[in-house]
């Protein structure tokens, strides 16, 4: 079983990251790309079990270090193994 | 265990190995070996680490001093620094890597060179770089130089080390092939050096640091192959840095050496295990018996020849003493390192290798590492070239407007871009920063310090090879004397293209005779060293790169010069001959868009009783600002020296100056600045010592002022000096 | 005055703060270790820079929720002062103990130079021997420097004067180009409204020896010691 | 329209910050956690028009820009706002 997690900044905290991208793209010549966000995304190995419990165990290492919900969102997906 | 018997000549030759090597193989073996003895055989005798090109000029080198503790052949040099303490040190490529994936390649580079210092017992105190690029023009140049240097600051930031000096320059001929020279000086004390030697029969081999996993396999041997336009497709899994890890490992390689448990200990790094392993027991005259089964892996599956080859990073292998594994466990243990006993000695002289219970490789010892191929290549030397004076190149533009060109050009411009990218504060005890002739860092605790610095003019080593490589020394020497420290020792990092062609072997084979001849008449013993050959693309080599990585003492903190004039009423004094060299110069490049003629000659005698001189004056307290003169020349060096202080100069000479004297690069010259009523004192000094030294100006004011020539005000040659990379870098 | 200093894996300041800590307290702090957890007792706790735990994930993350940072907690709840220095101060954000965030630098680039601070107030135990208005020449050395606060966050810590130190050029004048990593209102270190837990990302330690370029960072462990002894 | 962007590091190599969480997650008492991965999810807003065209171009500034091809892979999504 596998947990993918994606961590992304709120809304209205300051983005450099996305805003480097966003300014090199058009450096690049990419026209009208706008509003460039990034964030995190991480993949674990869990064994297998039941979903809910899975997610609810990710959703609180996501509460405890993977991120920081001062200003961070996370969004928890459990899937099986391909 | 010849399951997989079917090596042939083909794939022997695929591995790098001729058809005399590998018959040479099958003859030590008395039999065909395997694919994983195949792999082992391939990055043994590589160039990289069989050195199979070089060795027979290397061995011409002066390595020894009495200061000397420990020379060429171990993981760094050491030199005694007295007060008990030791200073160890090493540059090493790691060109072909950084090419590819610039961040990693050089970060990984870093780690490489520091764990070269600490498995010696050292604590790292500084870290240097050289760093050569293509052309500014080349579309790749920009993303190589902003990877590298993020990888360099990446990697040696984290880990805590400063980075404190280095030198960057461009050229096309690095277009395909860029240069990224590490190197790393620690302190130890003396009586606390550890050496890579097995010894004691039944003694554990223990493996320490990071898993194995498939990074870098063919790193050794592609470092040892000219690039081509497919490099990109076969290019093998790229090794990636973890400098936190590395930092662990620091600690608990240090914290065990406080203890009595080491026979020897290595690093991990080209060719891995297989170097290692090697490297160890043949200096032991050892066999050791390794059970792969224990080889702390990353991943599954993972074949005899792939944990063999492996160059995963932050990796060292250890002997210790029988019966102390489980002290040393608790050690890394507590650093949370991954620690197993792999292997036990053996008094065979053979490398048995098991897996699954079965042996994997069988092979001997000593004829590979010591009985590798050796060559004598053919070699060419490089076609003399014509002296450049002044008379023999029309002035392009003013002296005033060719200097603000030179300060702003590439090689010349400010590397302030790079340096603020990497901690070169942390330890809290860097004296002199970047952006100095040489940085110099304070033995902790102390008021003594070391002074270090690389140098190396590559247009010079093309146009002369023997000329270039004396000059690279004299350079580095000049640089360590400038700050007023004694010159100890030099490690260096030869880049040069492709061996089997002689004309790239005469460079190779001129410039060391000329680094040799340097570091014998200077008293400056060469205790490390690394080879880079292969640094060409589809027939096009780098211009012949030897850089010079130096160390030098200083035993007074409080004697030390800076470059910078930060106060009125000096007088301004150069010292040395010129004569107005401006063949292979950076005006006669830069500013007529030439690059020919001859190098400026290395006097070595000259050289030496200058800079004895210079640091003379330096110890008797006369001298407090001093810069030496190099690219340039006179010009340049005096607009380094008032931007570094931010106080200007007023000069005295008269017009017979020409564009040969502001911008010769004459060797064996230095710009002091000392209070006048000393002044007398110092031409006297020279006078005796037959020494040439002329005042030709007075600090004061806001402008280096150039008499006939007009005056810069120092805001307009920031301007230049600081703009280039910057704007270069943000285009 | 009683220090400790907290040593994580992957500092890599503890030594120089040390040595500045025993350089103005004339006996040497406790090196104590992320795994204890238990402090001695003291009167000032030092986090120092570096990167603990590679900074992998976020600057600090890891570190924050070491063992030994409960205690650090426990030890700030009952008015111990607290320093937090570049890593630390990211530490103490992470954990909570101060307000807002430390985001990677504006142009994404690590940077280690001399940096102008304005001391904005001295009427803490980090900064009595300062003078409110002052300028002094502290090295930043960091990645990840650039901090922000949400606009209540910020007017709170505007509204209570605890900002402690903006970048400034060598006027004092606070301007964007002398901002090095484009924190919010030039802001490079706060104070927790207790006043007595202060997180800066300029490195004090490294400017507190004259052979070194600099003293202007010794004021702040001297005030620190007249104001615990 | 939105592109979204994973970008993870190709197998085999290296992922010191995936150890390094996957460490911390054990100290915190997560058991079985294994072999943690972290890439970055970047969200980039486009001018509408055709998803083909859209796809194309992000995939190129992907190779370009946003990811390292030597030791990333990346895969681009692209839907309508929401
Ligand atoms: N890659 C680099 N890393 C760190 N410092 C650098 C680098 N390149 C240049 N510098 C610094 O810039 C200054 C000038 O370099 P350079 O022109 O090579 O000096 P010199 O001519 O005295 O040898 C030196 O202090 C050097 O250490
Ligand atoms: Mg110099």
């Amino acid at each position: 079983m596998k947990a993918l997690v994606h961590i992304t900044l709120k809304p209205g905290v300051l983005d450099p990251q996305g805003k480097a991208i966003e300014n090199a793209l058009s450096h690049f010549g990419f026209e009208g790309v706008r509003d460039v966000r990034q964030g995190k995304y991480i993949e674990l190995d869990l064994p297998d079990g039941d979903h809910a419990d899975a997610e609810a165990a990710v959703k609180e290492m996501c509460e405890r270090l993977l991120a920081n919900t001062v200003i961070e969102n996370y969004r928890v997906e459990i899937v099986d193994q391909t | 265990m010849n399951d997989l018997n079917n090596v042939t000549p083909e794939l022997a030759a695929e591995h790098g190995l001729t058809a005399d090597e590998f018959a040479r193989a099958v003859e030590i073996l008395g039999r065909t070996p395997n694919l994983t003895e195949l792999g082992i055989f391939s990055v043994m005798w590589s160039e990289h680490c069989s050195y199979k090109s070089s060795k027979k000029w290397l061995r011409t080198l002066p390595t020894e001093a009495p200061w000397v503790i420990c020379g060429p052949g171990e993981n760094a040099g050491v030199i005694d620094i007295g007060e008990g303490l030791a200073a160890i040190f090493k540059m090493e490529s790691h060109n072909h890597p950084s090419y590819i994936e610039p961040y990693q390649g050089a970060a990984t580079g870093v780690g490489g060179i520091l764990r070269d210092v600490f498995t010696m017992g050292a604590r790292p105190i500084a870290n240097l770089n050289a760093l050569r690029f293509g052309s500014p023009n080349h579309p790749k140049t920009r993303h190589l130089v902003s990877g590298v240097v993020a990888g360099i600051g990446g990697y040696g930031n984290c880990i805590g080390v400063p980075t404190v000096g280095g030198e960057c320059t461009f050229h096309k001929s690095y277009d395909g092939n860029i240069l990224v020279n590490a190197m790393t000086v620690g302190i130890a004390p003396t009586d606390r050096i550890f050496y890579a030697e097995a010894a004691g029969v039944g003694n554990p081999v223990i493996y320490v640091g990071s898993t194995t996993g498939r990074d870098g396999i063919h790193g050794a041997t592609m470092a040892s192959a000219e690039f081509d336009d497919q490099s990109e497709e076969k290019r093998p899994t790229v090794q990636v840095g973890d400098p936190f890890t590395e930092k662990l490992l620091l600690e608990a390689c240090l914290e065990l050496m406080a203890t009595d448990t080491i026979v020897a200990i290595q690093d991990m790094g080209a060719a891995g295990l297989t170097s290692s392993s090697f490297e160890m027991a043949s200096r032991g005259g050892m066999g050791i018996d390794i059970d792969l089964d224990q080889v702390p892996m990353r991943e599954t599956g993972m074949s005899a020849y792939e944990l063999m080859l492996s160059e995963s990073q932050e990796r060292m292998l250890i002997v210790l003493k029988a019966g102390r594994e489980d002290d040393a466990r608790a050690i890394f243990e507590k650093w949370e390192l991954d620690f197993a006993v792999i292997g036990r000695l053996t008094e065979s002289g053979r490398m048995v290798l098991t897996m699954d219970g079965k042996t994997v490789a069988d092979l001997p010892v000593a004829p590979l590492a010591d009985s590798a191929p050796e060559y004598d290549r053919p070699h060419k030397p490089s076609p003399a070239r014509p002296s450049i004076t002044a008379s023999d190149v029309a002035p392009q533009t003013s002296i005033r407007e060719s200097l603000l060109t030179l300060v702003a050009s590439p090689d010349l411009c400010s590397k302030r871009w790079i340096w603020e990218q990497y901690d070169h504060m942390v330890m809290a005890d860097t004296v002199v920063r970047p952006g100095s002739d040489a940085a110099v860092v304070r033995i902790h605790g102390s008021n003594r310090a070391l002074a270090m610095t690389t140098d190396c003019t590559p247009r010079y080593v093309a146009a002369d090879p023997i000329e270039g490589g004396k000059q690279a020394v004299a350079e580095c020497w000049r640089n360590l004397t400038s700050t007023g420290a004694r010159p100890m020792a030099i490690t260096d990092c030869l880049n040069f293209g492709n061996p089997e062609r002689a004309d790239v072997m005469g460079q190779f084979v001129g410039a060391v005779s000329g680094i040799g001849d340097a570091a014998r008449l200077l008293d400056f013993p060469i205790v490390s060293g690394n080879v880079s050959f292969y640094n060409e693309t589809n027939g096009n080599a780098v211009q012949p790169t030897p850089a010079i990585g130096g160390v030098g003492l200083i035993d007074d903190l409080d004697r030390i010069t800076r470059v910078g004039i930060d106060q009125p009423d000096l007088a301004v004094i150069v010292i040395g001959t010129t004569t107005g060299q401006l063949g292979a110069s950076l005006y006669l490049r830069e500013i007529v868009g030439r690059e020919d003629g001859a190098p400026p000659l290395v006097d070595l005698a000259t050289e030496r009783r200058v800079g004895d001189f210079v640091r003379g004056e330096i110890e008797a307290g006369r001298v407090r600002i001093c810069h030496d003169v190099s690219d340039g020349g006179v010009a340049v060096t005096l607009a380094e020296m008032v931007l570094a202080g931010g106080v200007g100069i007023t000069m005295s000479v008269r017009d017979t100056a020409d564009h040969g004297w502001w911008f010769g690069e004459d060797q064996a010259r230095y710009v002091v600045a000392l209070e006048q009523k000393l002044v007398q004192t110092l031409i006297a000094n020279a006078e005796t010592a037959g020494v040439p030294a002329m005042q030709i100006g007075v600090s004061g004011g806001a402008t280096l002022d150039l008499g006939t020539e007009g005056e810069i005000p120092i805001t307009a040659l920031r301007e230049a000096a600081e703009g280039w990379l910057p704007t270069y870098m943000d285009a | 005055m009683k220090a400790a200093v907290i040593v994580f894996p992957g500092s890599n300041c503890d030594r120089d703060l040390k040595v500045a800590l025993s350089q103005s307290m004339g006996s040497e702090p406790a090196m104590v270790w992320h795994g204890d957890t238990a402090l001695p007792d003291v009167d000032l706790i030092a986090v120092p820079g570096g990167f603990s735990y590679g900074d992998y994930l976020r600057s600090g993350s890891m570190a924050a929720h070491s063992p030994i940072m409960k205690e650090v907690s426990r030890f700030a709840s009952r008015g111990v002062a607290v320093l937090g220095i570049c890593n630390g101060f990211q530490v103490l954000t992470e954990t909570g103990l101060l307000p807002g965030v430390l985001m990677r630098n504006r142009n994404l680039r690590f940077v280690c130079r001399d940096v102008f601070l304005r001391v904005e107030v001295d009427d803490t135990v980090f900064s009595s021997a300062y003078t409110a208005g002052q300028t002094i020449r502290v090295p930043v050395a960091h990645h990840d420097g650039n901090y922000f606060i949400d606009p209540d966050g910020h007017a709170q810590l505007e509204d209570e004067q605890r900002v402690a130190f903006r970048y400034c050029d060598e006027t004092g004048a606070i301007t964007d180009a002398a901002n090095p990593n484009g924190s919010l209102s030039n802001i490079a270190g706060i104070l927790d409204p207790t006043r007595r837990i202060l997180g800066m990302m300029p490195h004090p330690e490294r400017l507190s020896d004259p052979a070194l370029g600099g003293n202007d960072g010794r004021a702040l462990f001297d005030s620190l010691i007249s104001a615990l002894s």
